[in-house]
């Protein structure tokens, strides 16, 4: 059997990998390129869990094929930090004790990044619609919530 | 195990050779965001996959004369980012929005929405509300069919083999035309639809509606037309309200399932109808 | 002499309808002896089964636990948690 | 260590530090179950039951085992010893061994849709699959029944032919009821004859998953001397030492569990589904295996909780004073006994100083996936019966409803229903709070409404290791056996830190495995901070007094004559000589010439939990026309004793609610008509996304537990409870309809609306 092989960048990094054609780009970040902080809660594209983006769009990666990557850029939670400086959302998830488990905590901080890049002053209603497909069971979202309002008020430089 | 083959052919005809080729069953892939759950659940077994984005015109909307072209697989986060499309169509729009999560708009497409052919399809009504044009290709060349005519049966359509949708033609929208789409989840978001409903309403200067398309979701086996003749030559006051309401509820055949029961389908078709036609009104009015 | 009391009815099919008794004892573990040597087979369903409650505080386990002469002892079903 | 009765001298714990394992959990580098690999692991999967209930008359795995790339099956009847029927007191609640083994792998018969049958190990995913489907199993399928009444009736399929129900005269007849328990207090009719107004009511609740985000997820690796490693998501490492040990019959010193981080328990991660296959599965091929359980299987074969029904009872006096209450509940075990029937009743009336009261109740077996606990297991099915009657009575004596409850309420002295006499708890200050919060009497709107309901829990201790250890430059390694689900290692730490009098970020907590700790409990049962954390103080200060006699050695002095203050050694009086104060460090580095490493281990068995009480209050708008409900403001006011990290206590209180919502207003297992499970994912296991929810505000009560060092009461239970009849009662308020069954789902509540009756 032969696989297909793939060239894409992972996190700014060229990557390449060997895929069956009904691996998903969530099996394959995880079991190929042991990218595993991508989590699997659903696999039908119901909890968020998988968050990446692609080509800078925000996507679940269980709904990504492998071989759809080919060419592509693709952004994971390995890569939000800058080096040892971790991002505003990250500190501020931590600040706030955003996360309990910490399962969906990679989602999450995926997609608020997307929600920042797209709109870097939301609502607290845009905000939690935006993340309605990250499920959290641990926190009823009210510090995640207030993790996202704060992180980007001080991205906007509304901070002392 | 028959091995699953994909293939990203650079044009139509290349697509439409690999699709009438296949020997089992082969799946157009748009977005993939159906596709992926049958696949991962067994319920779908093809044997070829042809994804269909890498197809110039497949992904991108763009205006004309007559009105708007979507490519068929432009994801639909790209509608209602798109700021003239949503201004046009914001009924289509909210439709398309509420198929699944920011992250299933990021992939999800209008074709891939009407073809996976649930009755419960967020984008559907007002796309048939809008009077929208499928443009289907496949091995005997190019037809246009209306949106309305593509979903058969729950899981059908009247594609044939190796045929699939290229792109949307939608109508230029001209004068005091608008649209509206509500639908009806338990939750905020992420469900599916136990009842949807698009509007789209055309008025005279004095504000009395000349034109009048009402189609509900999730309320029979395809979506259905209501008969909205007891709106037009009103300036959608209580009683055609009220006549609207009836005509909607007399439209539905729904069935008793584990999103909701019969008797409030119905009752909520007739709510929802009432509600879009007044956003679809005000919008209308406003223009 | 402590007065012990059993709550709930899952030791029924040892004690039958009687639910309180005067026991001698001083200790927890001294206790399911007694009771057991009363009602065969009773002093392992409490080991198993059942917490104890001693003037109102509830130990899960504890052979050692003394029982002051005028207290009030329940025992309960044992508490799990989520 | 006594309690610390000066809270203002603290200062470590009650302060809101980043947690220690915070940046590896958003960096994506935190590892749970489904994160480890091992070289040469096999791929595991369970081929599960598409019967409600049937026999198996044989599988053949011949095929299967053809297939290139299968390196083992098993079966309950080739793999698996058959246990005698053990009631044994594991974990945290009694556990029969021989039903957890027949709910890992089914012997004989099937009894839910998804029930284990056989289990395969495979060199890759597609191949198990494949393999899976060579499987022939031949089945006799048997009529089954779901419902928990239905179960009960004359005539319904039986599940267990040899089931002996306990607490009850013997029926003389196979039957699915379990158990009978029953707690009275006084003379409940009598107490209901005196009353002045009496309200009745039969309220019904659906099965709820605890939907964790993380699916149970296993690697196990077997050599052929038996020694075996697993590493695995759950709520305690010692838990799966101790099933794997008695469900395969192995040594439990060959077993050595290491727990991942884990992504969401709630309960339903304190019993053993996939660790057992997957030793089994690499004893028989000699390689390591990994399972891991798509959300479908989660939520088909993996616990929920209960659903119900009960009638409640209640009367009172004019003034409100309660004089009789009574509850009788039936709760769905699933297919094996089990349900959380006892605490149902014991919790149902907990809130409050009656007189006369009884609760009974049945656990009964029907064709449903085991049940597991799920937060305060129990008490949120009753709670909803008897806060939705206490409404109900505060309406029909014109009373405000917080005002019913105060009347009522439990106190230092009272005697609880289920038995025991309660000591200091905090129920009454719970109560003024909830009663003086601005959102008590704030403003409504049309088609709004505002309800409020309360809960209690136990609490409990149990067993607990914790060792503390100072490194060569002062540094302090602390190791608990406790799984950090929500923040738990920041409260050890922050415990130790006090104790010891040095900064936070000098000390660095792990969860050891079971070979690096002592044997603990389950983190459950909101045991952690409390039971744990106990462990913890007293190990710390095992290891201030040794720093206390190291210093005294180096100053050549009497160990008497040395205290410990803010992290140093200083003498104990003028009378001790003239030292300059000696930090840890200084101490720490000496430690080889005073005698050897300092460090210490404590293994105790935790007593004196605190009882919690929570009080919810829930503003709703309902949407007359479709029934839709939602949540528009919510407060959630807690006893938590004394919250060492307020964030985290915070958390608990808001995840709690938030769950409750959701076991309120939208999330049920349904079932076709074939008995199979038909909403077995999240698109229609309808969990509370963030677009349903406003902040939900938690009020910390500190009412202290004496019992404890730092004043610890546990706090993830309690606010589970309050939610469904608060948001019951807010209904009413919005609708003027009263209902009676969860969830309360549009279709429901639009139905409630237009015949006046919920």
């Amino acid at each position: 059997m032969s696989k297909i092989h793939v060239t894409t960048t992972v996190n700014g990094e060229p990557a390449e990998f060997l895929c069956e054609v009904q691996d998903s780009l969530l099996d394959v970040l995880r079991d190929q390129l042991h990218l595993t902080g991508s989590k699997e809660g659903c696999g039908s594209g119901d909890c968020g869990a998988c968050s990446i983006t692609l080509d800078g769009r925000l996507v679940c990666s269980c709904l990504v094929l492998g071989v759809e990557a080919e060419g592509k850029t693709i952004g994971t939670i390995e890569g939000l930090a800058n080096g040892d400086e971790l991002h505003p959302l990250q500190r501020k998830f931590l600040e706030h004790a955003a996360l309990q488990c910490g399962f969906c905590t990679p989602g999450l901080l995926v997609a608020t990044k997307a929600l920042l890049d797209a709109n870097p002053n939301p609502t607290e209603t845009e905000a939690r619609y935006w993340l309605a497909g990250n499920l959290c069971r641990c926190t009823g979202y009210d510090k995640i919530i207030r993790a996202v309002m704060d992180a980007a008020a001080e991205m906007r430089g509304e901070h002392a | 195990m028959p091995r699953l083959s994909y293939a990203a052919p650079a044009s139509v005809p290349d697509a439409v050779k690999l699709l009438a080729g296949a020997q089992g069953l082969a799946k157009v892939m748009s977005g993939g965001t159906d596709l992926l759950v049958q696949l991962r659940s067994g319920r779908a077994k093809p044997e070829l996959i042809v994804d269909t984005k890498k197809i110039p015109g497949m992904m991108g909307i763009r205006e004309t004369a007559d009105g708007w072209v979507i490519g068929a697989a432009t994801p639909s986060a790209e509608l209602s980012e798109h700021a003239g499309f949503s201004a046009a169509y914001p009924g289509v729009v909210e439709g398309t929005n509420l198929i699944g999560s920011t992250q299933v708009q990021g992939r999800a497409s209008l074709a891939g929405n009407l073809c996976n052919a649930s009755p419960a399809a967020d984008s559907v009504p007002a796309m048939i509300a809008a009077g929208a044009v499928a443009v289907v290709v496949g091995p005997t060349g190019q037809r246009s069919v209306p949106v309305a005519q593509i979903v058969t049966a729950p899981g059908r359509t009247s594609l044939a083999k190796g045929e699939f949708i290229f792109e949307f033609h939608f109508p230029k929208v001209s004068g005091k035309q608008a649209d509206a789409y509500l639908r009806f989840i338990p939750r905020t978001e992420m469900d599916i639809a136990v009842v949807g409903c698009g509007v789209n309403l055309t008025l005279d200067a004095a504000g009395v509606i000349t034109a009048a398309s009402v189609v509900l979701g999730a309320v029979a086996p395809t979506q259905v037309a209501v008969d909205a003749t007891s709106i037009v030559g009103s300036k959608l006051d209580d009683a055609a309200l009220a006549a609207l309401d009836t005509a909607a509820r007399a439209a539905c055949n729904p069935i008793n399932d584990k999103r909701g029961t019969i008797e409030f389908r119905t009752k909520v078709a007739g709510v929802l109808a009432r509600r879009a036609a007044k956003i679809a009104y005000d919008r209308a009015g406003a223009r | 002499m402590p007065k012990v009391s059993i709550s709930g009815s899952s030791c029924r099919q040892f004690i039958g309808e009687q639910t309180e008794f005067e026991v001698e004892a001083t200790s927890f573990r001294r206790l399911i002896r007694e009771l057991d040597s009363r009602f065969p087979g009773l002093g392992e369903h409490i080991d198993e089964t059942m917490a104890i409650a001693i003037d109102g505080e509830i130990h899960q386990d504890a052979y050692g636990l003394q029982l002051p002469a005028d207290s009030e002892i329940f025992l309960i079903p044992k508490i799990g948690g989520g | 260590m006594n309690f610390v009765a000066n809270f203002s001298d603290l200062k470590v714990v009650g302060t809101r530090p980043v947690r220690p394992d915070g940046i590896d959990k958003v960096t994506g580098k935190a590892m749970f179950g489904a994160d480890l690999s091992m070289a040469g692991t096999l791929t595991g999967k369970v081929l599960r039951s598409p019967h409600a209930h049937a026999r198996i008359v044989s599988i053949d795995a011949s095929k299967a085992l053809a297939l290139p790339g299968v390196k083992a099956v098993v079966t309950a009847a080739g793999d698996f010893p058959e246990i005698s029927s053990e009631e044994a007191a594991a974990g945290e609640s009694p556990v029969n061994f021989r039903h957890m083994a027949h709910n890992v792998l089914a012997r004989d018969k099937v009894l839910y849709e998804g029930h284990a049958v056989a289990a395969v190990a495979a060199t890759t995913s597609a191949i198990a699959d494949a393999a899976m489907a060579l499987i022939d199993v031949t089945y006799e399928v048997l009529p089954f029944v779901i419902d928990v009444e239905a179960a009960m009736a004359d005539g319904a399929p039986i599940l267990h032919d040899d089931l002996v129900p306990s607490g009850m005269a013997a029926p003389g007849k196979p039957t699915n009821i379990a158990k009978r328990v029953e707690f009275k207090l006084g003379d409940a009719e009598a107490g209901l004859a005196e009353a002045d107004v009496v309200v009745e009511g039969r309220y019904e609740t659906t099965a709820v998953h605890q939907g964790y985000i993380e699916p149970h997820a296993v690697i196990a690796s077997v050599n052929p001397d038996g020694q075996t490693q697993i590493f695995a998501s759950s709520q305690g490492q010692f838990m799966i030492r101790q099933y794997v040990s008695k469900i395969l019959n192995m040594d439990i010193a060959n077993i050595r569990v290491t727990p991942a981080e884990i992504g969401g328990g709630f309960g339903g991660k304190t019993l053993v589904y996939l660790e057992p296959l997957a030793v089994a599965l690499s004893r028989k091929a000699g390689k390591p295996v990994k399972m891991v359980m798509t959300r479908d299987e989660v939520f088909r074969s993996s616990g929920p909780t209960s659903g119900g029904v009960m009638t409640v009872k209640i009367g009172a006096k004019k003034d409100g004073t309660i004089t009789g209450a009574t509850i009788d509940i039936a709760l769905q075990a699933g297919a094996f006994p089990g349900s959380p029937v006892a605490p149902a009743c014991m919790c149902a009336f907990a809130c409050y100083d009656l007189k006369n009261v009884r609760a009974s109740g049945y656990d009964v077996v029907s064709n449903r996936s085991k049940i597991a606990a799920y937060r305060a297991p129990g008490a949120p099915i009753s709670s909803f019966g008897v806060e939705s009657a206490m409404d109900e009575l505060a309406t029909k004596l014109g009373m405000d409803a917080l005002e019913l409850r105060q009347k009522n309420a439990a106190k230092a002295g009272t005697k609880a229903a289920y038995g025991p006499v309660f000591p200091e708890i905090g129920f009454e200050q719970v109560l003024d709070a909830a009663k003086s919060h601005p959102h008590w009497s704030a403003p409504l709107g049309p088609n709004q409404g505002r309800g409020v309901a309360t809960g209690f829990w136990f609490n409990i201790g149990g067993d607990s290791s914790a060792s503390v250890f100072v490194n060569e430059d002062g540094t302090i390694s602390v190791v608990s056996g406790s799984p950090d689900i929500g923040g738990s290692r920041a409260s050890m730490a922050m415990m130790a830190a006090e104790v010891l009098g040095v900064p936070y970020e000098k000390v660095r907590p792990i969860v050891g495995d079971t070979a690096q700790i002592g044997i603990t409990g389950m983190t459950g049962g909101s045991r952690v901070t409390f039971a744990t954390g106990m462990a913890t103080v007293q190990a710390a200060e095992k290891v201030v007094d040794e720093l206390k006699k190291r210093a005294a050695m180096i100053w050549d002095i009497s160990p008497e004559a040395v205290d410990w203050k803010d992290g140093e050694a200083v003498p104990a009086g003028a009378n001790a000589g003239g030292f300059d104060p000696m930090p840890l460090a200084a101490i720490a580095a000496k430690a080889g010439k005073t005698g050897g490493p300092i460090g210490s281990e404590v293994s105790i068995n935790a007593q004196g939990a605190g009882a919690g009480f929570g009080a919810h209050i829930c503003d709703v708008e309902v949407d007359q026309e479709t029934g839709h409900v939602k949540i528009l403001r919510y407060t959630a006011v807690q006893d938590v004793g004394k919250a060492i990290h307020p964030s985290y206590v915070e958390g608990q209180i808001q995840g709690g609610a938030v769950q409750g919502i959701g076991w309120a207003l939208n999330e049920e297992y349904l079932y076709d008509k074939n008995g199979r499970m038909d909403n077995s994912g999240f698109l229609d296991y309808r969990v509370p996304v963030a677009s349903d929810l406003p902040m939900i505000e938690a009020v910390l009560v500190e009412v202290p537990n004496k019992r404890h060092p730092f004043g610890v009461r546990g706090v993830g239970e309690v606010p589970i409870i309050p939610p469904l009849a608060a948001v019951a009662n807010a209904i009413k308020a919005a609708t003027g309809v009263r209902m009676h069954s969860l969830p309360m789902s549009p279709p429901k509540i639009v139905a409630a609306i237009e015949s006046g009756k919920g």
